[in-house]
């Protein structure tokens, strides 16, 4: 026995809905039309809302913004899943999951408009601010569920990073600590196929991104991140593994962002155009599409009416957004601790003279 | 029963036998970590204690011994070796609904956690505009002094200071450590906590074993004194009472300040002492160049430089790396070069 | 050529047009560095350039742009996203006979690295007495100003300046750019080069096209003046001439000092100025407590005490989080507050 | 082939030198009988020196010392493998294999002493400094191996660390680094059950460290670390890969720290004296006594010789350390930088003018 094999593992690839709509029946997890119905607004919403995102910085209304067109399904497939009072952990390319998850739109567009109070979500919505740091909201992700676990709530953080996030050391600790208290948390990574203008590739020599959650003892799936039903089923199962107390796991969902990093990024300096129009025909949007025309669920009144609704609802969100009072110069100081020091007081008085005078 | 002293300037002896109370037991400053933190976790279900080696081991230096055996597993947790790891995981209980008390072994190993303690800790609460906020500690062992290897001596704590959004408390005795650290736990934000490890064991002293808290942000006097202000904290306030007990046998008054908290800072006390002195030597570790001693400099220019019969004199490390055990007492402030420094701002 | 200049304060203009030179091209900061780069990879193949997106890409500002084209990836390599993993790998080449450049996006991003930076960089050649050193450049944008999201605006100099064995080199317009990075790259310890992102294409000016260094610790005096020292590094040296001239309306005239480089720093030519003024505003975007201006108060208070007409000033950012783009304008030092700061202690 | 298998791996074990002795012939690497004999006089003198250490500290000779005891087999297996221009990197137990590639037994002791002038190791000595921040040293590890790649050297950089520092972000940073730029580096984790009073089993949830490889998609293997012969077999396959430009590798060697963590710790208080009774029967230079007793080539009188040249060699390593000059205190200053700025000129003068009255 002197060569013996102490470690064997498989990383499996899950994919339910093809390119061109048609299931595995086999693998279809069990979602009623008006879900799936759900499913498809939500991705068209949040589409358009990120299009318009784009065109407002365009026009100087917008401070940079970090587009997800491409990854809607990855988004929608996870929110679906998700409990009521499941917590979100979003890091900065989320805006989809979290509007779905209860926070405002307004408040994201305020948040990327350069407003602090985006991330001061309403009572009750379970979702993390965005973090900007790469990687550094998985530790808080591990964090939550371990306290989800200690304090016996059902409830499971779902936590989301890149593919380049991944090389990060947080992401390393997170989901070691994670698996030796056996946290009650779902990491979701999006791998998007670049960060910035780093492809995969350039990011790590594993074959998948999946595999990494073999160093922590954890389960790992790959699923195609433009499948929504793969991403729901995956996300299902995973959830149910924390909610059980056995502990997290790692979901690689393979997807592609369709836009630039963000509005200051201009993709075409490392990537080409064949590659996008590549990732177009795998869009997760048309995908889903054709399986609810193949199923005659949709039409293209239909699709229209959505448009309609979905322009509609961008717009008030807009309107909510530019309705906001400018935000006050003595928050800057206001929210620095629970009570203000008398040198914030001091220095807070004299920002408040001057912007007086 | 808390022992919030009115004022700091009127309390000569840094409050430690101005609090009557039923009982009190003989502690040492580590013993005095350890009993505050029991007493907390007593006291507070939410307050959960994690870091490498608190949980079996109690600690490197003990601080935590006893805590696992009374509390359990699940609120004294042994982590796997990683700093970041420890305060990230912190941050998200504490944004949760826990109070974690994380310790880092050595202040020299903080490093690895300074982007979730800069980035994120001390952000939290301003950044969401106070949905969010982050009560946690952040405890741990600094200075040097100790013979001990490379990584293992350093102070640090300007970078804290620096740092808008992070408490920085400094306790130099067991009285205050046990008062401070149950303040730090109370608190509503993030709260570094940093133990003078020289003198973890220099010293016993009567510490109440009833609950007790010294506030935030209050400076102590441990020594009055009218010709010059001693200003300092954690190991080297011993330094400057010595330093000051010394001058005392030549006639020159002393007073001693000791900040106990950096941030928020005790300025009116600090200020107070230099304008009816009119002399002031900054006593610190850290290397010279931007540690907090400057800091001190600067807010006595900007507020009391008419009563300066002398310039501020800052008697620190030097701007060099900490050297290892057989150079070290060569860096450390010495009651000599206070002394010495006294000497040459009366002779001005 | 080299560009040495002897006296700072002979050089009223900063040195930009003092040096004489056969061919200039008119650059913005950015493009300075890149030049900068460029130029030093072609005269030592050691020399090369690490860091996220510096490659393809040419770096998020640009900064890095063409480099690949011309060096080939193995001298110009697009690292995975880490920054620790970035600047460990960087000491590991350095200390092996190469001499890296790498770039952290923005300084935001600086912490996860700072692991290495205190505890190794700082730090290899005292601790190895000499056997290994670290000949490591690394670049950063700072500061706020453009608008961006969150921990993209800081001015976290004073971190670097308090960590013994770092050398922190500031510059504020592209010929010093230019001739401050060469320095960097040929100096034989490491150096963390802080570029003022906000004035990264503000402006061009005549940079020379060949070799020509700027050496490290020297301040430069772009505005000379006899009534108050405005002094201040980056891209506050802009907001101090403005005010200057807006000073000079009323007929104060105000000498403005750029330090250039932070550590070592040119202690003579700041306290020259001081003294000679007898009143100084110190002007950082750092929070101002425990900032760098903290520093340099102390060393006047130490040094030029007896000089001083007025406390020492200090227009800095708040002690709070730097805020987003919204409300930025309000943490920035101004042009306004510098006059204000003037007038106030002329008026002492 | 919606569920599909994306990656699929294999960690495997080597074992040649069995705990009572005997080899597998299979698997025996070609090592002559005088390779063999020195490999066991290594390890002798190796526990010897580190005994001597932990008595000299009990002494109030010595500051704090880290204990190999145990470690030997891990050590001088690799040691043996290594070539002359290879690099060491090592972490802060590593007194053995620093002694046996070229670094002077009382700079080793210097150090620990606290003297910096135990890290000025000779000119030649390729071997990076001790680190003691745990887990630091992995990522100079593999910016070395990319230098001496980069720069067209055949020498690798052999880089150290515990199971501990497995947890750290920068061994994930580290192997991730080297596995995308093939650096020519070799992680060495001395897997000692321990790190401080936290067991392997604490540190993490996966099965073996070996198979934190994966996640970087390079090579692992796990070795018994007490069994000298599997150490240098592994040892000597990933400096092949590595030196072909294939790339780094994962070696997990598992042994234990028969020790305290430090002279500082008493591991006493968190496991349990059977344990270390059952890992000393597996004590790695017992077992290769046992072996070299079976083939004839040791035996009572060789035992005793070796002890002797042993204490000597340590006893001349003391005195050279107690022979040092003691350290000049203005070395503070003069190692700082190449040149040393004013204000460290006046610091030091301040503290030679004190030094001197
Ligand atoms: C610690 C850190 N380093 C660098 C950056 C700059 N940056 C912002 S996003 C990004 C790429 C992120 O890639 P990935 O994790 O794949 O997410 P994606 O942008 O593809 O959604 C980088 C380098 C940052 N925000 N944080
Ligand atoms: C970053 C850091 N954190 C904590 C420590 C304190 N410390 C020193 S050794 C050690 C345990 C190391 O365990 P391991 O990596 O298994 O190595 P071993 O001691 O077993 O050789 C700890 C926690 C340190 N030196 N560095
Ligand atoms: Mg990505
Ligand atoms: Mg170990």
């Amino acid at each position: 026995m002197p060569r013996t094999t102490v470690f064997e593992s498989v990383i499996e690839r899950l994919e339910i809905l093809a390119p061109d709509g048609v299931v595995d029946e086999g693998l279809m997890p069990g979602l009623n039309d008006d879900q799936v119905l759900e499913l498809y607004r939500n991705m068209v919403r949040m589409r358009v809302f990120d299009e318009k995102a784009v065109k407002l910085q365009r026009q100087g209304r917008m401070g940079t913004w970090p587009p997800l067109k491409g990854q809607e399904a990855a988004q929608a497939g996870v929110a679906l899943a998700m409990s009521d009072d499941d917590w979100l952990v979003p890091a900065f390319r989320e805006h989809g999951i979290m509007i779905l998850r209860g926070v405002p739109g307004h408040l994201v567009l305020a948040y990327w408009a350069g407003d602090e109070r985006g991330s001061a979500f309403p009572d009750g919505v379970r979702c993390f601010p965005i973090a900007v740091p790469v990687g550094s909201q998985f530790g808080h992700g591990a964090g939550l569920g371990m306290s989800l676990g200690l304090r016996g709530e059902q409830a499971v953080a779902v936590t989301f990073g890149g593919d380049g996030a991944t090389s990060e050391g947080d992401f390393h600790e997170a989901l070691n600590f994670a698996g030796v208290f056996k946290a009650r948390t779902v990491f979701v990574i999006q791998n998007n196929g670049w960060a910035i203008s780093v492809p995969r590739s350039g990011q790590t020599a594993s074959a998948t991104l999946a595999q990494k959650a073999l160093a922590y003892g954890i389960p790992g799936v790959q699923v195609d991140g433009n499948d929504v039903f793969a991403v729901y089923a995956a996300t299902m199962e995973a959830l149910e593994r924390a909610r059980s107390g056995d502990g997290p796991t790692l979901i690689e969902a393979v997807t592609y962002r369709l836009g630039d990093h963000t509005t200051a990024d201009d993709a075409g300096r490392y990537r080409t155009e064949e590659e996008v129009e590549a990732w177009k025909e795998r869009d997760p949007i048309l995908r889903l599409g054709r399986y609810l025309q193949a199923r005659g669920l949709w039409d293209d009144a239909r699709e229209e009416m959505l448009a309609e609704e979905a322009a509609k609802w961008v717009s008030s969100q807009i309107e909510a957004l530019e309705a906001m009072t400018p935000p006050d110069p003595a928050d800057i100081f206001r929210y620095m601790y629970a009570e203000m020091p008398a040198n914030l007081e001091e220095q807070m008085r004299s920002l408040i003279e001057e912007v007086a005078s | 029963m808390t022992a919030q002293r009115a004022n700091p300037s009127e309390d000569g002896e840094g409050g430690l036998r101005a609090v009557p109370t039923t009982s009190t037991a003989k502690l040492t400053i580590a013993q005095a970590v350890r009993d505050g933190l029991a007493a907390e976790m007593a006291r507070d279900e939410r307050v959960i204690v994690m870091g490498e080696d608190v949980g079996v081991d109690g600690g490197v230096f003990r601080a935590t011994d006893g805590l696992i055996e009374r509390f359990g597993p699940q609120r004294v947790i042994d982590t796997p070796l990683a700093e970041d790891g420890i305060v990230a995981t912190a941050i998200g209980m504490a944004m949760s609904g826990l109070r974690p008390i994380a310790e880092i072994q050595f202040m020299g190993f903080v490093y690895p956690a300074l982007n979730q303690i800069f980035a994120h800790a001390a952000r939290m609460r301003v950044r969401t505009r106070g949905r969010f906020h982050v009560p946690m500690v952040i405890r741990m062992p600094f200075g040097g002094g100790i013979h001990a290897p490379e990584s293992h001596s350093e102070s640090y704590e300007a970078l804290f200071v620096h740092t808008p959004g992070i408490k920085v408390v400094i306790p130099s005795n067991p009285h205050d450590t046990k008062g401070l650290l149950a303040s730090a736990i109370r608190d509503e934000d993030p709260v570094v906590f940093l133990e003078p490890k020289r003198i973890y064991r220099a010293f016993r002293e009567a510490v109440p074993t009833d609950d007790y808290t010294v506030p935030l942000g209050r400076a102590a006097v441990p020594r009055a004194g009218e010709d010059v202000s001693l200003i300092s904290w954690g190991a080297m306030v011993r330094v400057c009472l010595d330093a000051a007990q010394e001058l005392a046998g030549d006639g020159i008054s002393a007073e001693v300040v000791d900040l106990r908290t950096l941030n928020p800072l005790d300025r009116d006390a600090l200020l107070a002492s230099v304008v009816k002195t009119g002399r002031a030597v900054i006593v610190h570790e850290a290397p010279r160049t931007a540690g907090f001693g400057a800091e001190i400099v600067a807010l006595i220019n900007e507020h009391a430089l008419l009563h300066l019969e002398a310039p501020v004199q800052r008697v620190t490390g030097f701007d060099t790396v900490f050297p290892y055990a057989r150079l070290e007492k060569h860096y450390l402030p010495t009651r000599e070069r206070v002394v010495k420094a006294v000497r040459a701002i009366l002779d001005f």
